[in-house]
C-alpha cells in the first residue's frame, strides 16, 4: 500500500508514514479535533453565562449606546480574511511550497494582530468612554471575560503561527535584514532564533493542525459576533 | 466551476502529481467561500437596521451565522476532504455544547421571580 | 498450615444475616425528631408514599435480580473435584432476552414516574380546597438563624415558626447571605433559600404538634447549629399567639425597660434594669425588640415565650441561655454575635460583636434574666 | 530549498538516541532521573497508581477523623471549621486525587497493552498529565499549611459561600487553582487516550473487538473532554469574582449563585460517570475470565456505556431538585434521570448473563467483582429513589445521599479498582498477591463498608443532614452513627492490610507466569512485567478475546505475529520538558493563590500578578523547548527468541508503531 512512500522526490509521500494509523487520520489531527470538540464546551459555557445575564437583566445596560458595530464588523472581516490566508497557507504547505506558506502565514499573523489591536482599542474605548469595567456591572464581567478569553485564544494562535513562520525561515536567514531597535528584536530573536530552519515537509501536518485551531477561533468569533453584538440591535428580543 | 475543470483539463504535464491539482482546485473553493462569508457578514450588518419583524431578523441572523460556521468548518477546516471521523468527533462536542447552551437559556428566566418564557405557553399551575 | 475459605457462601450468608439484624436494630428508631418516615402533614405524607412505592419496586428488583445473581453464583461455582480445565459453552448473548429485560425495567420506571409527577405538582401548588384559610409566612435564612415574617399581620419572630394546625402555610423563602435549605422533615421535604431568588414551599400539619427542622444546605462554619422549631397550634391558641406577638414588649422611651408587670419579672428589679441597660448598649444594635422591626440579628420581642435559643440548638433554659451569651464562640463557632459583621472584603469590621464588649459575668447574668421578661 | 530539507529528513535513523534540543535529552531510564523524565506509559501508570494510593490513604484518614467526630452526639473532638475542611478535602481528594487517577493508572498501564500499542499516541503529553496530577494534589493540600487552612466550602463549592465575603481565606483559592491544574491533567490525558484508542489499535483489532475496559476508557475520555470545560470556566469565573471584582456569582452586583450550581453540575454529573465507567470496564474484564465465558451481550454493554455517557450530560439538574426549578424542568430532568437506570440495568443483566452457565472461580479479583455488582445494585436502587423529586425533597443533602453515592463510589468504583489491582498486579510486577490475604481484605472491606454505610440510609430518612459536624442526642441518631463509625474503621483496617499486602507482594510475592488467570485479552500475551516495548512482535488480531482464542479457539482465529523490521522497534525519547512545563503551571497557579494575599515570611510584600506571569513564561518556554526537542526516538532490538513464532516483517514497512 505504501510502496511509493520511499520515493523522496514526492513531498506528498513524506506524509504517508504519519497516516499509518488505524483510521488513516494522523494522531495530531485527531487530537486537535477532539480538543476543538472540548473547546466548544468551553465557549459554550462562557457564551451561556453572557446570554443568561443578558436575558435576566435586559435593561441594566444598553450596549448599543457604546458598541461600534462598524468596527466589530471590520474585525469580523479581518478574521475571515485571516482564515482564508490560513487555508491557503496550509494548502501551500501541502504542496511543499515553503515560501508561499510563509507568506500566507505572515499575512494571517498580520490580520490576527489587526484583530487584536481592534479589540484593545474597543476595550479601551469601553472602559474610558462608556465606563464599562469588569466590576461596573454583571454585563461588564461577562462581556470582558468572554471576549477576553477569545482574544487570548487569538493571541495564542498568533504566537503559534509565529513559531511556524520562524521555523519556515531558511537556515541561512540573516536577522540583520530586519530593521528596528535592538531591544525590540532581542526578545523576539531569543525566542525564535532556535526555530529557524527547522521546518520540514512532514511539518505540513503541524501547520494544518495550527490552522484548524485558527479557524476554530474564527468560528467562535462568528458566534460571538452574532450572539454578543448583533442581537443587541434587536431591542425587542429577550431571546 | 468551469475554471477549475478547465485548469485540470489543460494540465498537460504528466509529472504534476494529483495532489497538486487537488490543492489548485481548493484555491478557488477558498476564494469563493471567503467572498460568500464576507457577503453574509455584510448582510448581517445591514439586516439589523432593516425595519421588519425582529423575530424574522433574529432567525435570519441565526441561519446566516450557522451557514458561515458550517462553511468554515466544512471547507477551510478540510472536513469536506477529511475522513468522516473528524466530523463526528467535532459534532459530538458541538451538539452537546449547543444542547447545553439551549437548556441553560430555557432554565433561566428574564424575570428573576417569574417562570421561564417558554413556560408561559403552558397552563399557569405548571410554572 | 493455611486456612482456606471453602465456603464463601456460608460466610456471605452469615454476614448478610448479621448486617440484617444490625439494620433492623438501627431502624427501630424511625420516630426521631426529624424523621421523614413519620409524616405529619399532606406534603410529607405524599413524599413518604412515593418513597415507599420506590422501596417496593426496588425491593422487587432486588429479590428477582439479586436472587438470580445469588443462584448463578451458587449453581455455577467451581466445586471441589471439578475438572479445572472444563470449558463451558462460549455463548455470546441473547438479544431478545436482553431487549425483554430492557422493556421490563422501563415498565417498572413508569410505575414510579406517574406518582412522581403528581408529587412534583403537589409540592409546588397548594391544592384548591386548602387555599381558604391558608396563612402566609416569609422566611429569610441568615448565617446561622432564621427570620420569620408574618406579612399579613406585619410582625417578625425568629427561629420558631408558629402556625395553626389543619391550615396550609404558604412559605416564601429568601436568603440574605449564602444558600440555606428549609427542612421540616415531618411536614415537607426541603426547599433551598437562595440569595437573589425567591422560592416557595407550603406545609400543613394535620394535628397540633411540635416539630424540629434544620438547615439542610451547607452554609458555613456553624451549619450544624442552624436548627429551628415549628409549632402547630390549635385554632384558639393560634389566635391568642397572634395577638400576643403583636404587642410591644419594652417601653418605647429608649430605656428598654420591659412592659411586663414588675411582679411577673421573677428576678430582682435592679438585675432586670441593669440587664436592660446592658442590652441597650451591647445588643440593641443588632437585635430588635420591636416585633414590627427586623434588624440584622434575630428579633427578640417575646423571646421569653420561646421554647428554644441559639437557633434551636438549646432549649430555652436559664443556664443554657447564659452559656450562649457568655461564650457564643464556643457554642456556635464563627457566629456574628461574637465576631461582629464584616464588609464585603471579608476583613473590615462594620458592626462590632460581643468580643469587643467584654461583658462581665454579672452583666451577662443581668441580660440573661432581662431576656426572660420579654414576653 | 524544499528538496534539501527533504533529503535531510530521510537520513537513516541513528542507532543512538538523538541529542537534540536546548538541553541534552536524558538517556538514563533508571533511578530518579529516569522516573522524572520518563515517557513510558507503564511507568507513568505506576506513578499515577502510587500517587492515587497515597491520596486514597490521605482521604481515608480524613474520613476516619470525620467518622470519629460523629461517633457520639455533641462530641468536640475537632472544631466545626476543621470538620468542614475535612469533608471538603475528603470529597475533593477522593474524587480528583484518588478514584480518577487510579482509573487513569489503569488507562495508562493496561489500555495500550490491550490494543497492542507500543505506547500512547503522545508519550510526553502523557508525562505532563502525571506531573499535573501530582502537582495539583500538592497544591490542593498545601492549603493546610497557610493561614486559614484548607478550604471549608464543600467539594461542590456552592456560591456565594465561596465569595470573598464569606470565605476570605486562601483555602478557597487553593481549591480553585488546584482543581484547574487537575483539570489540565485530566484533559491532556483524555485527548491522549482518545487518539491512542482510535488510532493505534493493532492490525485487525476493530472497534467491536476492543476489550470492554478499553471501550470504557474511550467513553470516559470523551466524558472528560466534554465535561471539564464547564468546571474550568466556572472556576475562572469564580476566580475573577474573588480576585478582580466581577459579579458572576455575587448577588450584590446582580450575579446569580444558582448559575454556579448549573455550571458545576454540568460538569459534576458526567464526572460521576467518569468515576464509575472505568470500574464497569474493569468488572467486564474480570467476570468473563473467572467464569471462563465471553462477555454476555458485548455490543449491548458497549452501547449502554455510550448511552450512559451521553445521558449523563442531560440530567445535571437532578442535583438541584430542591433549588426551586420550575415544574417542567423538574419533571424533564426527573424522567431523563430515570432513563439512566435502563442502560445501567442492562449492564447488570449482562454481567449475570456472563456468569450464567460458566465455571466460576472465586479468586480475590472475582470476589471484589461480585461484591461490586451487589453494592452497585444497592447504590442504583437508592439512585432510582431520588430520581423522583418528591422523594428527593426528603433525601437531598441528607445521609441517605451520602449512603447512596458511597455505595456507588466505594462499593462500586473502589471495589472495582481493587478488583483491578488484584487482577493486574501480576502483569505489572510479575508477582502474585496472596489469595488468602486478598480474601481477608475483601471480607473486611465488605463488612466494614456495609456496616459503615447501610445505617446511613436510615440516618438520612430519619432526618440527619449532611455536612453537619455534630448532632443532638434527642434526634435518635446515636446508634446508627456509632455502628457506622465502627464500620468505617473496619473498612480502614481492610485497606491498610491491602497496602501492606501490596508492598509485601511487590518484594516477596510468588513469581507469576505471564498469564496466571487463564485470561482472554491481549495484555496477557506479553511478559509480566512487560518489556519497555510491550510486544516484541506486532500482533494481528482475528477475534474479540484473542488470547482465549489462541489457547482454546479454532485455528482460523489464532493471532498472527509480525516480527520487527530490520530497524528494530521505534521508541520515543525521554524528556525533561513535561515536568518543567507542569512546574511552570504550578507556579502560575500558586501565584494566583497568592495574588494580593499576605503571605507568611514575606510579611509586608503583597504580590500582584508577578508570580503568575513568571509561571506562564516558564510554561511557554517549556512548551517551546518541548516542541523544538521533537519526539526524538531510538530503536530497540528485542531478543529474536521473543518473536520466534512471528512472520518476518515486509521489507519496506515501518511495522506497526
Amino acid at each position: 500500500m505504501s510502496s511509493h512512500a520511499a520515493n523522496t522526490d514526492d513531498p506528498h509521500a513524506a506524509l504517508e508514514p504519519l497516516k499509518k494509523t488505524s483510521t488513516g487520520i494522523e494522531n495530531k489531527k485527531l487530537a486537535m479535533w477532539a480538543f476543538l470538540a472540548s473547546d466548544c464546551m468551553f465557549f459554550g459555557t462562557l457564551i451561556s453565562t453572557h446570554l443568561i445575564y443578558r436575558k435576566v437583566y435586559p435593561t441594566v445596560v444598553e450596549p448599543t449606546e457604546f458598541f461600534d458595530i462598524e468596527l466589530t464588523g471590520f474585525s469580523s472581516f479581518i478574521l475571515l480574511m485571516s482564515s482564508l490566508l490560513m487555508a491557503l497557507s496550509v494548502s501551500a504547505a501541502h504542496k511543499g511550497n515553503i515560501a508561499g506558506m510563509r507568506r500566507f502565514l505572515l499575512g494571517t499573523i498580520f490580520f490576527g494582530l489587526i484583530f487584536l489591536s481592534g479589540q484593545v482599542y474597543e476595550f479601551n474605548h469601553f472602559v474610558k468612554d462608556a465606563g464599562l469595567t469588569l466590576s461596573s456591572s454583571v454585563f461588564g464581567s461577562t462581556f470582558y471575560v468572554l471576549t477576553g478569553t477569545h482574544g487570548v485564544h487569538v493571541a495564542l494562535g498568533v504566537l503559534w503561527l509565529s513559531c511556524w513562520t520562524a521555523c519556515s525561515l531558511p537556515k541561512d536567514w540573516a536577522w540583520y535584514t530586519l530593521r528596528g531597535g535592538r531591544f525590540l528584536w532581542l526578545p523576539i530573536r531569543v525566542i525564535f532564533a532556535p526555530m529557524v530552519g527547522r521546518y520540514k515537509h512532514e511539518n505540513a501536518l503541524d501547520v494544518e493542525v495550527a490552522g484548524l485551531y485558527w479557524h476554530f477561533v474564527d468560528i467562535v468569533w462568528i458566534v460571538i459576533f452574532t450572539a454578543v453584538y448583533l442581537v443587541e440591535y434587536l431591542p425587542i428580543l429577550g431571546f | 466551476m468551469a475554471t477549475t475543470r478547465d485548469m485540470a483539463d489543460t494540465q498537460q504535464k504528466s509529472d504534476v502529481p494529483d495532489y497538486i491539482i487537488e490543492e489548485h482546485k481548493k484555491y478557488f473553493t477558498f476564494f469563493n467561500l471567503s467572498i460568500a462569508l464576507i457577503a453574509i457578514t455584510g448582510i448581517e450588518l445591514v439586516i439589523i437596521y432593516v425595519p421588519i419583524n425582529k423575530w424574522f431578523v433574529f432567525s435570519s441572523l441565526v441561519v446566516l451565522s450557522t451557514v458561515k460556521f458550517l462553511g468554515v468548518i466544512w471547507w477551510f477546516m478540510h472536513l469536506r476532504w477529511d475522513r468522516a471521523l473528524c466530523t463526528i468527533v467535532f459534532l459530538i462536542g458541538l451538539i452537546l455544547a449547543t444542547g447545553t447552551v439551549t437548556a441553560l437559556m430555557l432554565l433561566f428566566s428574564r424575570d428573576p421571580d417569574g417562570p421561564p418564557e417558554i413556560m408561559t405557553l403552558l397552563p399557569p399551575f405548571l410554572w | 498450615m493455611r486456612l482456606r475459605i471453602r465456603t464463601p457462601f456460608l460466610a456471605a450468608a452469615g454476614l448478610a444475616a448479621g448486617l440484617l439484624l444490625l439494620t433492623v436494630g438501627c431502624s427501630l428508631n424511625i420516630e426521631g425528631q426529624q424523621s421523614a418516615l413519620d409524616p405529619k402533614g399532606p406534603v410529607a405524607k405524599n413524599q413518604y408514599d412515593i418513597f415507599m412505592l420506590t422501596l417496593y419496586v426496588t425491593t422487587f428488583i432486588f429479590i428477582t435480580v439479586g436472587g438470580a445473581l445469588a443462584w448463578v453464583l451458587w449453581k455455577f461455582r467451581q466445586r471441589k473435584g471439578d475438572d479445572p480445565n472444563f470449558i463451558p459453552p462460549q455463548s455470546h448473548g441473547h438479544p431478545m432476552l436482553e431487549m425483554g429485560l430492557v422493556i421490563a425495567s422501563a415498565g417498572l420506571l413508569v410505575i414510579i414516574a406517574i406518582p412522581t409527577f403528581g408529587g412534583i405538582i403537589l409540592k409546588k401548588v397548594v391544592p384548591e380546597e386548602l387555599l381558604d384559610g391558608a396563612i402566609e409566612v416569609n422566611v429569610v435564612g441568615f448565617q446561622w438563624w432564621w427570620a420569620f415574617e408574618y406579612p399579613e399581620q406585619g410582625f417578625y419572630t425568629a427561629n420558631e415558626l408558629v402556625f395553626p394546625a389543619g391550615r396550609a402555610v404558604k412559605i416564601n423563602l429568601r436568603a440574605d447571605d449564602v444558600i440555606h435549605s428549609f427542612w421540616l422533615p415531618k411536614l415537607a421535604g426541603k426547599v433551598d433559600l437562595i440569595p437573589g431568588q425567591e422560592n416557595f414551599i407550603w406545609i400543613m400539619a394535620d394535628e397540633p404538634g411540635y416539630f424540629w427542622g434544620q438547615c439542610a444546605e451547607f452554609c458555613g462554619d456553624s451549619h450544624a447549629y442552624m436548627l429551628f422549631r415549628a409549632i402547630a397550634l390549635p385554632e384558639d391558641e393560634w389566635e391568642e399567639w397572634l395577638e400576643t406577638q403583636q404587642r410591644d414588649t419594652v417601653a418605647d422611651d429608649g430605656s428598654f425597660e420591659p412592659l411586663l408587670a414588675r411582679e411577673d419579672w421573677g428576678y430582682p428589679e435592679d438585675k432586670i434594669l441593669k440587664g436592660a441597660e446592658v442590652f441597650r448598649q451591647a445588643c440593641a444594635g443588632c437585635h430588635s425588640v420591636n416585633p414590627r422591626i427586623q434588624t440584622n440579628g434575630p428579633n427578640l420581642a417575646h423571646f421569653g415565650s420561646r421554647t428554644s435559643v441559639a437557633a434551636g440548638w438549646y432549649e430555652n433554659e436559664y443556664d443554657l441561655l447564659y452559656r450562649w451569651i457568655r461564650e457564643p464562640e464556643k457554642v456556635k463557632p464563627g457566629n456574628f454575635m461574637y465576631r461582629g459583621f464584616l464588609d464585603r472584603d471579608g476583613r473590615t469590621v462594620i458592626m462590632p460583636g460581643l468580643k469587643d464588649y467584654d461583658l462581665s459575668d454579672e452583666e451577662v447574668h443581668a441580660v440573661t434574666a432581662y431576656l426572660y421578661t420579654l414576653r | 530549498m524544499a528538496s534539501t530539507v527533504e533529503t535531510e529528513h530521510h537520513a537513516p535513523a541513528p542507532a543512538e538516541p538523538v541529542r537534540d534540543g536546548i538541553w541534552r535529552r536524558p538517556l538514563k531510564n533508571t533511578g530518579l532521573v529516569g522516573f522524572l523524565t520518563t515517557v513510558d506509559h507503564k511507568k507513568i501508570g505506576i506513578g499515577y497508581a502510587l500517587g492515587a494510593l497515597f491520596f486514597l490513604l490521605l482521604g481515608g484518614v480524613e474520613a476516619l477523623i470525620i467518622r470519629a467526630q460523629l461517633m457520639y452526639p455533641e462530641q468536640e473532638l475537632i472544631s466545626a471549621r476543621t470538620y468542614n475542611q475535612l469533608f471538603t478535602m475528603h470529597g475533593t481528594t477522593m474524587i480528583f486525587l484518588a478514584v480518577m487517577p487510579l482509573s487513569a493508572a489503569f488507562f495508562n498501564y493496561i489500555m495500550p497493552l490491550q490494543i497492542g500499542a507500543r505506547d500512547v499516541a503522545f508519550p510526553r503529553m502523557n508525562a505532563l498529565g502525571l506531573w499535573c496530577f501530582l502537582l495539583g494534589g500538592v497544591l490542593l493540600n498545601l492549603s493546610w499549611f497557610f493561614p486559614g487552612g484548607a478550604p471549608a466550602i464543600g467539594w461542590f463549592a456552592y456560591a456565594p459561600l465561596t465569595d470573598r465575603q464569606y470565605s476570605p481565606d486562601m483555602g478557597t483559592d487553593f481549591w480553585i487553582m488546584g482543581l484547574q491544574i487537575l483539570g489540565i491533567a485530566s484533559l491532556v490525558g483524555a485527548f491522549n487516550f482518545i487518539t491512542t484508542i482510535v488510532n493505534m489499535r493493532a492490525p485487525g483489532l476493530s472497534m467491536m473487538r476492543l476489550p470492554l475496559f478499553t471501550w470504557m476508557t474511550l467513553i470516559t475520555s470523551f466524558l472528560i473532554i466534554l465535561a471539564f470545560p464547564a468546571i474550568t470556566i466556572a472556576l475562572v469565573e469564580l476566580m475573577f469574582d474573588r480576585h478582580f471584582g466581577t459579579y458572576f456569582f455575587n448577588v450584590e452586583g446582580g450575579g446569580k449563585p444558582i448559575l454556579w450550581q448549573h455550571l458545576f453540575w454540568i460538569f459534576g454529573h458526567p464526572e460521576v460517570y467518569i468515576l464509575i465507567l472505568p470500574a464497569m470496564g474493569i468488572i467486564s474484564e474480570i467476570l468473563p475470565v473467572f467464569s471462563r465465558k465471553p462477555l454476555f451481550g458485548y455490543p449491548l454493554i458497549v452501547f449502554s456505556g455510550a448511552v450512559i455517557g451521553f445521558l449523563g450530560f442531560a440530567v445535571w439538574s437532578h442535583h438541584m431538585f430542591t433549588t426551586g426549578l420550575g415544574v417542567v424542568a423538574t419533571t424533564a430532568f426527573a424522567f431523563l434521570t430515570m432513563l439512566i437506570a435502563i442502560p445501567t440495568g442492562v449492564k447488570i443483566f449482562n454481567w449475570i448473563g456472563t456468569m450464567w452457565g460458566g465455571r466460576i472461580r472465586f479468586t480475590t479479583p472475582m470476589l471484589f467483582s461480585v461484591g461490586f455488582i451487589w453494592m452497585f445494585m444497592m447504590g442504583g436502587f437508592t439512585g432510582i429513589m431520588h430520581s423522583s423529586p418528591p422523594v428527593d425533597a426528603q433525601q437531598q443533602d441528607t445521609y441517605f445521599v451520602v449512603a447512596h453515592f458511597h455505595y456507588v463510589l466505594i462499593g462500586g468504583s473502589i471495589f472495582a479498582l481493587f478488583a483491578g489491582m488484584y487482577y493486574w498486579f501480576p502483569k505489572v510486577t510479575g508477582r502474585l498477591m496472596d489469595d488468602f490475604v486478598g480474601k481477608i481484605v475483601f471480607y473486611l472491606m465488605f463488612v466494614g463498608f456495609n456496616l459503615a454505610f447501610f445505617p446511613m440510609h436510615i440516618l438520612g430518612m430519619t432526618g440527619m443532614p449532611r455536612r453537619t459536624h455534630t448532632y443532638k442526642s434527642e434526634m435518635g441518631w446515636d446508634q446508627s452513627n456509632f455502628w457506622s463509625t465502627i464500620g468505617a474503621f473496619i473498612l480502614g483496617v481492610g485497606i491498610l492490610i491491602f497496602v501492606i499486602q501490596i508492598v509485601y507482594a511487590y518484594y516477596k510475592g510468588r513469581k507469576s507466569p505471564k498469564d496466571p488467570w487463564d485470561s482472554r485479552t491481549l495484555e496477557w500475551d506479553t511478559d509480566s512485567p512487560p518489556k519497555e516495548y510491550n510486544f516484541a512482535y506486532t500482533p494481528v488480531i482475528h477475534a474479540r478475546d484473542q488470547v482465549w482464542e489462541d489457547k482454546y479457539g479454532v485455528e482460523a482465529k489464532r493471532m498472527e505475529k509480525i516480527a520487527p523490521g530490520k530497524h528494530g522497534i521505534h521508541m520515543p525519547d525521554q524528556s525533561w520538558w513535561p515536568l518543567i512545563t507542569s512546574i511552570g503551571l504550578f507556579i502560575a497557579c500558586l501565584g494566583m493563590v497568592f495574588h494580593k494575599q499576605p503571605i507568611p515570611l514575606t510579611a509586608e510584600a503583597v504580590f500582584g500578578l508577578e508570580i503568575v506571569i513568571f509561571g506562564l513564561v516558564a510554561t511557554f518556554v517549556g512548551m517551546v523547548a518541548w516542541a523544538l526537542e521533537g519526539p526524538g526516538g531510538f530503536h530497540l532490538h528485542p531478543d529474536p527468541a521473543e518473536y520466534a513464532d512471528a512472520t518476518p516483517a515486509p521489507e519496506d514497512g515501518h511495522g506497526h508503531h
